[in-house]
């Protein structure tokens, strides 16, 4: 009995529908109550609490979407789609582990999908290693999960932060300046994706004047503002997300800093800009994906559905559930199986349909990797565009193949199992 | 160099002033009811909360006034119909109580606003530094600083010139005595929760200006609360004011220096006070025991 | 207190314990689920060793449960691929933490106590956090796995085989157990029971309370890491929760659900909580007002826990029949 | 240990007060006071309310440190030592306000003095002999206090003056040298400070048992008492056997207002 979705109405409406099926399943905590037709089910083992709480609603959203249009389109294999929703918490490896165990062994999920915290993405995806289950990383960035800790049945919507450092490195180093100060938070995502920027922008003719690592859930960034202003770069780099972004951007334009230096960054998202006060949304990042997308029908049908769900526009994190989900339909109706390893195949090198790609290239799985590769928005944030809830200007569309580096560079080693 | 060493002494200063505007409301609810408010943190995150949907109405400095008042009404009804329950009780059910109310604080303000960020505008004269030499010091801080100090004065003022204070200093000090001398303890129990939460929801407000507003906001301040009531001394306010300069200062420079253990150091800090002087900086003897 | 539960009760418990891969399946939860209970459950018991036997409350035991999963944890990824090894470090590690720290702390008493163990397991919680390059940081330290077990005469296979791993963990649970009801039932144990009962007669009865409670801290931060190690097995991951305060307070509440003054009780609340959070946190993303509320709901009308509810339902049964 | 009849001024003393003050703050509770109890003596501290005479206890105990002045018990230096090493050299004491250990019953608040006094406080198991041994001096002590019939009980289950009973039985357990008793009979009925007194009495008489008491019952006082010292104020006022202080003018003063029963 886990929180479902199917075709849109969650457990708990069905539980209030149907009293009497409530009370048997009340009444024995475990008791699944039998369905005549097994429904496929795709687990999502994701955070509802603490930091990464809003952006792993988010994605949830995505997905119960996804779940709504495939179960109107026949489902997978003709069979209705389910989604068990469980809260992984927000870092706690322990239960985000414990709960992919539950998906799998007891609710025999068909897929795991999470999570927006790499570490307990990478620690789910031993889970899924080991039970054989096909995976898909909705939103966790850090290299490892489509790099060199990468498995044949783990996929991956989001991006690599090498990636996002290659998209917006040439940008900056042309609007901003060559000297770059770092701070950067101080766990997987934040290290690689600084060691990106540094190779992009060393590629690119910069180089770093400094750098700080922050610990996640830094509330005062004071102290580090204070080193990086004496430092004397052209461009501060902000890596913190969520929150932190939020902390260390607030404290940043009230000290003026926007004034004196370019602030910019790599990955930024809606959800961040949108917990910042208009005059501190300024800066030159890469959103992942962007909801203003004029002239793509697809996009819009997306926009005004999910609006229609939550009165608010999709976020990129909202894309990443969906998109996530429907590579789960996808793999499986393309496959015509539920076999794992054939999924796995029909999945690698796989392009997503327009209408769930959602971005003028269509993204595909690239072979090799399993990483989702897609276009990337390069732009500035802005405290109000065409609406209150256009936070950012896109000013150039990086081609993820162009952004991806090769193969070899990404550390994978597929095995294949025999 | 010797700048930098300044600009994060002052700023250390800066940060410390509202650990220590936390901490005197943990440390009042805990001189008096023996009570260590693991919750403290949750009022905070409400007061912030409260501000941020007061202010578009009545404006910040409305907030400002309103949104503590406001904390401390919820903490008269907390304090009225759970803490009291276990006042006398075995100290661990005091902090399981709280520890439960801290949950359903971060999940019901979740519940409510939403786990996302929201912005908390500041009046635009306060969101510029002074100077672009000492960028630091920005109107808002300086504003926070003299707030804080200001609280303080206050809280000295109430609790050395008015009866309820002087009772709840003399209730800290032997709670029978007041007792048979007539004082409503219960009374004054619950106003002195009151107190402590309005001090919490004053934090938060301010909080909400330098910070990302969201429900977990007040978690991160809580322990430096507690190492600044022990570095200070249990049972002493101004060894609680103390303790909280302290240790902000002691963070700051240490940022600088080795970043890694900035949060560390404050509790290398409580090791060595507790080692040499184990009731604290100006705790009274035998309070520890 | 010279014998700590009626025989029926601990043939029962033991019963139960042997039997759970079974009916924790069969109710519907997994095996995973039972070892999590067995686990916590060893923890909860260690924390009252000191809790419910000794009368000293320890809000910080999380950090000595986190030491003895990092020790397992570097053991295995960095010097020896041994799963007794690891432990054996791992408790080493949480153990020695504890008889430094319980030096600075033995003199306090209630309330303050509890906040300083708290803020002490700060201390090795932003270690864990901040010591990024080598315990992993807030990723956690991934990248070992717990080992096959060799006993010469043959291999056990505890990494694929969920059931072996589940009667490798009670075997160490019985072996923690027994040796904590040894010491409990013994002289040394009687000593600190008198701590909790009333200090000033023990001191005043000739026992150096501070070194009997410094004692009786140390062992059950050597139980709780041991609990630690058995947990970072359970996941193959430690991360820096694991010793955080919330942890603590967990293993507090669990003692207190179950029952504190009864040796069986934390076992008994550390399947109560973990059950019921699993089972309300796949229920509502709300779930921590539950818990929240579970607390609260047990503080105000459950202080004696479920074991203590029953005892004394026991004692009214048994003086209604008297008369 | 020896069972000395009557005190002898000429045998050394086994607790020598030497000159002790203690002060809390500006208040000074004990001031210099010097004192000796001979072995064997039954000594008897009274003084009216305030006197400082737990103070005083709490001074010989270990309680907390005095301020000033030395404390010798059977010789030894004794005023750095904690309470349980004063135990270990034979002193026991027991408090104005009930203390046992409540919960336990009455044979296990014997069975811990008994076992930490036979050196097992951290022993891990008792041999057959050692718990066969510690079970008789049981039987024996639950005998002494006449409480056969209630020994399997929780102690807080107890009328009052059992619960009085079991600490001084429990002081006993530890075979001291030396036994402080602070306001045995204190809430007692009649008949209760009568089977405390009687108590007292058979033990100091039938082991001869060096016993220090603070009492305020006149009765027990004078029944009881070799010698009696008097404080007031914190200081000695005075002291000498049953019939000098009886007589002391100045013993009277202090006791003004309040009734002395001779």
């Amino acid at each position: 009995m886990t929180q479902r979705t199917t075709g849109g109405v969650t457990r708990r409406t069905i539980i209030k529908a149907a009293a009497a099926t409530a009370a048997a399943q009340v009444a024995g905590p475990f008791v699944i109550s039998a369905r005549g037709d097994t429904p496929v089910r795709i687990g999502l083992d994701n955070p509802l609490t603490g930091t990464y709480a809003a952006l792993g609603k988010n994605e949830l959203i995505g997905c119960q979407l996804a779940i709504e249009q495939i179960n109107a389109k026949g489902g997978i294999l003709s069979r209705q789609v389910e989604l068990l929703s469980e809260d992984s918490t927000s870092g706690d490896a322990g239960t985000a582990v414990q709960k992919a165990r539950k998906l799998i062994d007891r609710d025999n999920v068909n897929f795991l999908v999470g999570n927006v915290n790499s570490a307990l993405a990478l620690a789910m995806a031993d889970v899924a290693a080991e039970k054989k289950v096909l995976m898909v990383v909705p939103g966790g960035h850090t290299d490892a999960v489509t790099g060199t800790s990468c498995h044949y049945n783990v996929f991956r919507v989001c991006n690599t932060t090498q990636m996002e450092a290659n998209a917006v490195a040439p940008t900056l180093i042309k609007n901003a300046g060559k000297k770059w100060y770092y701070i950067t938070p101080d766990y997987a995502f934040g290290h690689t994706l600084q060691a990106g920027l540094e190779k992009a922008c060393a590629a690119n003719g910069g180089s770093k004047i400094g750098a700080d690592l922050t610990p996640l859930g830094t509330t005062d960034y004071s102290s580090y503002l204070i080193k990086a202003q004496a430092a004397n770069p052209d461009v501060i780099i902000f890596l913190p997300q969520g929150d932190d972004m939020i902390n260390a951007m607030k404290q940043a334009v009230q000290f003026g800093l926007d004034k004196r230096f370019h602030l910019a960054g790599a990955q930024q998202e809606l959800e961040a800009l949108e917990g910042l006060p208009p005059e501190a949304r300024v800066g030159t990042w890469v959103f992942e994906w962007y909801w203003n997308q004029p002239n793509n029908p697809h996009v819009a049908t997306f926009v005004s559905a999910i609006q229609k769900k939550t009165g608010k526009v999709p976020t990129a994190r909202t894309w990443f559930g969906y998109a996530a989900t429907w590579t789960c339909a996808l793999a499986a109706n393309n496959a015509k199986s539920l076999d794992t390893l054939k999924m796995a195949k029909t999945l690698s090198g796989m392009k997503l349909p327009p209408e769930v790609s959602l971005m003028p290239d269509q993204a595909y799985y690239r072979e090799g990797q399993n990483q989702l590769l897609g276009d990337l928005f390069v732009g500035q944030a802005q405290a109000k565009g065409s609406t209150a809830e256009d936070l950012f200007k896109v000013s150039t569309i990086v081609k993820g193949p162009d952004a991806a580096g090769t193969l070899a560079e990404t550390g994978c080693k597929m095995q294949w199992p025999a | 160099m010797t700048q930098l060493i300044l600009f994060n002494v002052f700023n250390g200063l800066i940060i410390g002033a509202f650990y220590a505007l936390m901490a005197l409301g943990l440390s009042l609810i805990l001189n008096l009811s023996g009570v260590i408010n693991f919750a403290h943190g949750g009022f905070l995150a409400l007061g912030a909360y409260i501000a941020y949907s007061l202010s578009p109405h009545i404006g910040f400095w409305g907030a400002l006034v309103v949104a503590p008042v406001a904390t401390a009404v919820v903490g008269l009804v907390v304090e009225r119909v759970l803490i009291r329950r276990v006042y006398g009780r075995d100290p661990l059910y005091s902090l399981l109580l709280t520890f439960g109310l801290a949950y359903i604080f971060e999940d019901v303000l979740r519940y409510i606003w939403g786990a996302q960020s929201v912005p908390f505008p500041i009046p635009p004269a306060l969101a510029s530094p002074l100077s672009p030499e000492y960028f630091f010091l920005t109107g808002y801080r300086l504003f926070m600083v003299a707030l804080v100090a200001a609280a303080v004065v206050a809280l000295f003022v109430i609790l050395n010139r008015t009866k309820l204070g002087i009772r709840i200093r003399a209730g800290t000090q032997d709670l029978e005595t007041v007792n048979v001398l007539g004082v409503n303890v219960r009374i004054l129990r619950n106003l002195n929760f009151g107190l402590g939460t309005y001090l919490a929801g004053l934090a938060g407000v301010l909080a909400a200006g330098m910070l990302g507003l969201q429900p977990t906001i007040g978690t991160s301040l809580i322990m430096p609360s507690f190492v600044a009531i022990i570095v200070g001394g249990l049972g002493s306010l101004p060894g609680t004011l103390l303790g909280g300069l302290l240790i902000g200062v002691a963070s700051g420079l240490t940022t600088m220096f080795f970043p890694s253990a900035t949060e560390a150091v404050m509790y290398v800090m409580m090791g060595l006070v507790l080692l040499v002087r184990p009731r604290g900086l100006l705790g009274e003897e035998g309070r520890v025991q | 207190m010279t014998r700590l539960e009626k025989p029926a009760l601990t043939a029962f418990v033991w019963l139960a314990l042997l039997t759970m891969p079974w009916w924790m399946n069969a109710i519907g939860g997994y095996t995973e689920l039972a070892s999590r209970v067995l686990v916590l459950g060893l923890a909860a018991m260690a924390l009252n060793f000191l809790l419910g036997y000794t009368g000293v409350l320890s809000f910080g035991h999380a950090a000595y449960f986190g030491l003895g999963a990092y020790g397992v944890g570097m053991m295995i990824k960095f010097v020896v691929p041994s799963t007794p090894l690891g432990m054996l470090v791992g408790v080493a590690t949480g153990t020695v933490a504890a008889a430094v720290l319980g030096l600075l702390i033995v003199k306090l008493r209630g309330v303050y106590f509890a906040m300083v163990t708290i803020a002490f397991g700060q201390v090795f919680y932003f270690i864990a956090f901040r010591w990024n390059s080598v315990t992993g940081g807030d990723d956690g330290l991934t990248g070992w796995k717990r080992q096959a077990l060799d006993l010469g005469f043959t291999q056990v296979d505890l990494l694929g085989n969920d059931r072996a791993f589940y009667y490798f963990l009670l075997f160490v649970f019985a072996l923690a157990v027994g040796a904590m009801a040894l010491i409990l039932r013994s002289p040394f144990g009687r000593t600190l029971v008198a701590i909790r009962e009333n200090e000033r007669r023990a001191r005043f009865l000739g026992i150096p309370v501070e070194r009997h409670i410094w004692l009786s801290f140390v062992i059950s931060c050597f139980f709780v890491s041991l609990a630690g190690t058995l947990y970072a097995l359970l996941n193959n991951f430690v991360d820096p929760r694991a010793l955080r305060w919330d942890q603590s307070g967990n293993f507090v509440i669990m003692a207190v659900l179950g029952g504190m003054r009864s040796f069986w009780g934390p076992l008994v609340g550390a399947a109560i909580f973990v059950v019921l959070q699993d089972y309300v946190s796949s229920h509502t993303e709300n779930w921590m007002s539950f818990v929240g509320l579970f607390f609260v709901l047990v503080v105000l009308f459950f202080p004696r826990g479920v074991m203590g509810i029953l005892a004394r339902r026991r004692a009214t049964d048994a003086t209604k029949e008297g008369a | 240990m020896s069972a000395e009849r009557r005190p002898a001024g000429a045998a050394a003393p086994l607790l020598h007060v030497d000159n002790v003050s203690r002060h809390f703050g500006s208040l000074v509770a004990v001031d210099r006071v010097s004192l000796t109890i001979a072995p064997g003596e039954l000594r008897a501290i009274i003084g009216p309310n305030g006197a400082g005479k737990t103070t005083f206890f709490n001074l010989i105990s270990g309680f907390f440190p005095p301020t000033s002045g030395r404390i010798l018990f059977a010789g030894t230096d004794v005023t750095p030592m904690p309470p349980e090493r004063r135990v270990a050299m034979g002193m026991a004491r027991t408090f104005q306000i009930t203390e046992v250990f409540p919960e336990l019953t009455v044979r296990e608040n014997l069975r811990i003095p008994l076992e930490v006094a036979a050196g097992k406080r951290l022993a891990l198991r008792l041999s057959a002999a050692d718990d066969a041994r510690i079970e008789a001096r049981i039987d024996e002590l639950v005998a002494m206090g006449h409480l056969e019939a209630r020994a399997h009980r929780p102690v807080n289950e107890l009328p009052h003056g059992d619960q009085r009973t079991t600490e001084i039985l429990t002081a006993l357990a530890l075979s001291p040298r030396l036994l402080l008793l602070d306001e045995p009979t204190a809430g007692m009925g009649d008949q209760e400070t009568y089977d405390i007194t009687r108590l007292i009495r058979r033990l100091h008489r039938e082991t001869g048992l060096t016993i220090a008491l603070i009492e305020h019952d006149m009765r027990v006082v004078f029944h009881l008492a070799d010698r009696i010292a008097v404080l007031a104020e914190g200081a000695l006022l005075g002291e000498g056997t049953p019939e000098e202080i009886a007589r002391d003018e100045r013993v009277q003063a202090a006791y003004l207002g309040e009734e002395v029963h001779a």
